[in-house]
């Protein structure tokens, strides 16, 4: 038997894997296809202070082994979400980490506030890849100062229970020191990658084929950054926990990110492919996790950064 | 909602037949029990491209006809357009492939309770559904019309076993290559006029769908369309395939064409705001 | 006819096809295969002052839809590339594109003065993603004052009369003003994009597979940031030529480039799938340049950045 | 090195056959006039996962064997190891599927011109090569000898037709299943010490062939062998390819196998230094 359970924070999970934020909307559009008592948790589509429309059609293209996405945060408010979502999810037993995502540090902190007395929640991911509107527009998650207001603001409304996981961009210079501050302003562990800022051309209208222009890029295409960016932030800081996704469509991609350090992993753009493709990876996990001779996942988080013995016969 | 895919599942079927129909391609698949919980309006969607494929989403298909019986068991049928990488991949699909579906999904054709006169309208590839939908209404003592539109005789489906269940059909072409030289949508409002349709049941490119809208508003007439939106998951998780739509107090809120719909109320579409986004919520 | 030339300052180019630095050697190994005159350049893999052996093997791992590789500049060194490999390319009436690197300011500036004087040469183009030995290894590319640094050494060691085309790195957070440093510095182009950094762990060894850790992906995979990549820059310096490369496999996806804002396409990892595919690519681009009612490729630099009219119908 | 891959072209053949022989399958490629250029040790560079592939590189395969007429005219034989997604995809076409491939590639082993005692070594399916070499050698009056080794007997090629050309073939299984237990390198010191050999030709995995080079360093045995490493272009053009080699004056560079291989002379591979850099130049 493989022990699968992980922890973030003070919070336990059976399994290592859960959806990814926006890829599993509020969950009972899932349920019809899996039990959501078998995955790790829930992470909810991010929700923010007041219900939006999102961002207008086409709102996707798919690419080569990838798609980009500009939803553009549709969704029914925090207010709305804790009165029908977060209980339904709670009634289903469920884990549910709920995602929050504000356009000013302020909008953060109202949504911890609201969150913070809302039964049934195992953890909060902050996505911070949002367009900050008091500086221009220019990303939370690409301005570490910004970053980390957002990450303290959230930290001291909260208090010391729920454990804060900040989500994370790889459109970076420095993808290390954006972690070490949030870390450094109270977040429990980190959650990598959120997709990466693209763009596709329609060849017939010769413009943007988004509404929205530009996109988020997902799916195994960006698998390799996701690896990446993982390997440099557990280097960095190897006690952090992080929630690792990117392209994660098998037990082997889902196996990678652990060994690369990741302690849970989400699978996002997998699900649109096949609404149970979660199950199937978590079954997959474990045989390959029992063939290396692990009995537990904790065993294999990180492993890829042991130097490896050199074989006898090379040296 | 939440009942909205509850007899869908994932299902391996293999092709029975695909046959080349005019511009298209008229695939059989045999997917046994799943027929039983299949209605007209209801999709497929498919996995395309085969085990290594660079492609990653599903491609959505409107269910033609399900047959319960026949040499293979229980059987659908679709109706494919070679248009893209993974329509084409489909329509290159030999007898005995295997493919990977979901099905059903999504809102179905509401089907009156009492004999209605109907009229059915297909744009292209979107009479598909109709003559299953044709077939339904029939043996509900309802007057079957249908009125199928292209810009070409070649994009006009409409197979002979399918006239069956259908009192009149109607063909329009742009180019008057086949039927009449027109529009489909020309003589609705004639028809309208006269109050010989209660309801108007329409599946094709959503200009068209709109027209007939615009056509209908105002008169007692019942429109259900079935819609077509760019759609990433077609199961309610992802938000890309969104229209806007009104409820009853008039606001407007951006529906999921994958669960709300395909089949949708076309009086509450907002037909003028497809595209772009609704003013703010408050 | 479709008038495929294009310019990069006072360089003229027959086609806008050019190879991409690194995945054409120096040009004599695919002229197996196509005719080197017939495309618009050859780019040249980045020249060193030095001889280099590169990086360990495994140098490369196929991910979806792309490829990770960790070469390290393996190569012969400025010397000897500019006695045999140049003399070559220009004996066979190649239009020929330098591309240098260097692991200092001065390395650059010490390579710039060499390829001076050499004749034959098109335009330099400066690959300033490699790491700075003289700040904690941080890649040129990803530090604003170092590019900038770099491209004034070459400019003034240069002199006026070779275009100087500045490769950019996509692991930036503001591409946008690194660009507009290194323009301000005296780049007459702009190459984007180089790889994105990324790993791969073999799930065999448990460890990272390329020998050097972390390589740089490429191919299809990453077509999408680089159309957003040249759509960004362009926006902001509308009469700065660039360069464009990332995934460019077919004809479309190098009419996608342009229409972002690309003078000239590099075809890089496609070339590996297919030798002759720069010359496949050219030819489906002047088809459907010609099928969009265009008589030039200068008439599409850019066409996704103007207005789309509202049909009469959609208002 | 600008003549290496003179004769080469990209080419759809058609696959003739597939049979699986043990564990491998033998593929035979319609590939016509091709074959009048290629040589022993050659290899093709094959496109996998067909027109929607998420894989993007070629595969390297061994020519096994080529031959001018037949049914078909020209055609190529190779012996595949379903592997990875790649290999599985190109084990898995069938007769009439048509195969993108580029060919001849890289060096082929040098024949000597008078005739010598040849000792053919191969690993798994490195023997593929070996028996399309055999052939000529024999024509050239060479008494050749074939050792093949393999973990087990499934993983041991050697065709009836292939023994024609051999004048004692021997198999070394690690498990005993076929032939001798024990390594094919085993008996190779014995052979040398007592004059048996002119020429090694090997093909195989790498600490095969860096065993087979230890073993002749010092004594006048000639060592071909043919390497095997992860190659993103197969032309010459990426770098990723490469082995430590060493020159005339005992200098190491790094060689590209496809085009400075993958047959090389294993005395100048610098074996140890395999997987690593050189210390770094002057
Ligand atoms: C509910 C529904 C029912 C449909 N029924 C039918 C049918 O019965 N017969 C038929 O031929 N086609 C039908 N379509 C359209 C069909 O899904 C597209 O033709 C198909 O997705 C095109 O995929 P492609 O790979 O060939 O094209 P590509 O251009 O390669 O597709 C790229 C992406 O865009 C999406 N896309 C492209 N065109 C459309 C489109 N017209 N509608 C929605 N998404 C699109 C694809 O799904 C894919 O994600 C239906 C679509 C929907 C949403
Ligand atoms: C010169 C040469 C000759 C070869 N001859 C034969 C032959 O005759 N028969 C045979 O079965 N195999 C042969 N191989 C090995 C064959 O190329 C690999 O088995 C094949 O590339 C594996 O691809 P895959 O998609 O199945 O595996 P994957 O693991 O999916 O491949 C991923 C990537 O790694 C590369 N790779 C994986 N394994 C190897 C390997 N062993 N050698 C080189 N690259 C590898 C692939 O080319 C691909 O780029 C030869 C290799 C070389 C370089
Ligand atoms: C359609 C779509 C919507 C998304 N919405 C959100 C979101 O609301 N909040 C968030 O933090 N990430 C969102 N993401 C990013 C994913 O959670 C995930 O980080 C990313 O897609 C990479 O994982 P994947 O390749 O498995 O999809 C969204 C991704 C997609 C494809
Ligand atoms: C094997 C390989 C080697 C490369 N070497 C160089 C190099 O020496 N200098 C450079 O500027 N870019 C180098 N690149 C980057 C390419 O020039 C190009 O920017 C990138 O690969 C994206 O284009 P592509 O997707 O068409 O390959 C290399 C890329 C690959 C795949
Ligand atoms: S297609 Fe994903 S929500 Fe409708
Ligand atoms: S495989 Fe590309 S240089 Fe050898």
């Amino acid at each position: 038997m493989i022990d699968l359970s992980t922890t973030f924070g003070n919070a336990w999970f059976p399994s290592p894997l859960f959806t990814a934020s926006g890829c599993a909307s509020s969950g009972k559009e899932l349920a019809q296809f899996i039990d959501l008592r078998e995955i790790g948790a829930v992470v909810t589509k991010s929700v923010m202070s007041k219900a939006r429309h999102g961002r207008p059609t086409p709102r996707m293209a798919e690419t080569p082994s990838g798609m980009v996405n500009s939803i553009g945060l549709q969704g029914p408010g925090i207010d709305a979400f804790l009165a029908e979502d977060l209980p339904w999810l709670v009634s289903q037993k469920a884990r549910v980490i709920v995602s929050i995502a504000g356009e000013t540090v302020e909008e953060y902190a109202t949504l911890a506030r609201k969150v913070r007395s809302a039964p049934g929640i195992s953890a909060l991911e902050v996505n911070i890849s949002c367009p900050n509107v008091e500086n221009r527009g220019m990303v939370f998650a690409c301005d570490p100062e910004a970053s980390r207001r957002v990450i303290d603001g959230v930290r001291k409304t909260l208090g010391g229970e729920l454990p804060i996981i900040a989500k994370l961009s790889p459109d970076v210079t420095d993808l290390v020191s954006i972690a070490k501050g949030v870390v450094d302003a109270g977040a429990d562990g980190l959650a990598l990658i959120n997709t990466v800022l693209s763009m596709v051309i329609n060849l017939d209208t010769m413009r943007p084929h988004l509404g929205g222009k530009t996109g988020g890029l997902s799916g195994p295409a960006i698998r390799p950054i996701a690896v990446r960016a993982i390997y440099q932030v557990h280097e960095a800081m190897p006690n952090i926990p992080i929630l690792g996704m990117g392209g994660v469509s098998t037990g082997r991609d889902a196996l990678e990110l652990i060994l690369a350090g990741a302690k849970g992993v989400s699978v996002g753009t997998a699900s649109f492919a096949d609404p149970a493709a979660i199950i199937t990876i978590q079954n997959e996990l474990k045989e390959l996790l029992a063939a290396r001779g692990f009995t537990s996942v904790a065993q294999a988080v990180g492993f890829a950064h042991r130097p490896l013995e050199e074989p006898g016969n090379n040296s | 909602m939440s009942s909205i895919n509850k007899f869908s599942s994932r299902l391996i079927a293999t092709v029975v037949s695909n046959k080349r129909v005019g511009q298209y391609h008229q695939i059989l698949l045999n997917v046994g029990e799943m027929v039983n919980t299949c209605k007209p309006g209801n999709f497929v969607a498919i996995r395309v491209g085969g085990d290594n494929a660079k492609m990653i989403l599903r491609r959505a298909f409107a269910i033609s006809r399900v047959s319960l019986t026949g040499p293979y068991g229980g059987s659908m049928e679709l109706i494919v357009a070679p248009f893209g990488q993974g329509s084409k991949w489909l329509c290159a699909q030999a007898e005995g492939a295997e493919i990977d579906l979901i099905a059903p999904l999504g809102t179905a054709f509401g089907i009156p309770t009492e004999p209605v006169r109907a009229l059915l309208v297909g744009g292209g590839y979107g009479s598909a559904p109709l003559f299953g939908l044709a077939e339904v209404l029939k043996n509900r003592g309802c007057r079957v019309d249908m009125y199928l539109g292209a810009s070409t005789g070649g994009k006009i489906y409409a197979p002979m076993e399918g006239k069956r269940s259908v009192n009149v059909l109607r063909i329009y072409t742009e180019d008057g290559s086949m039927g009449e030289r027109g529009r489909v949508t020309e003589p609705i409002p004639g028809l309208i006029a006269d109050g010989l349709v209660d309801v108007i049941y329409s599946c094709g490119p959503m200009p068209m769908l709109r027209a007939i809208s615009e056509i209908v508003a105002g008169s007692d007439v019942v429109h259900q369309c079935a819609v077509e939106e760019s759609m990433a998951c077609g199961v309610g998780i992802c938000m890309t395939c969104v229209l806007p739509v009104n409820d009853e107090d008039g606001n407007v809120s951006m529906k999921r064409s994958c669960i709300d719909g395909p089949v949708m109320d076309g009086a509450f579409v907002a037909w003028d705001l497809v595209g772009k986004i609704p003013e703010a919520h408050a």
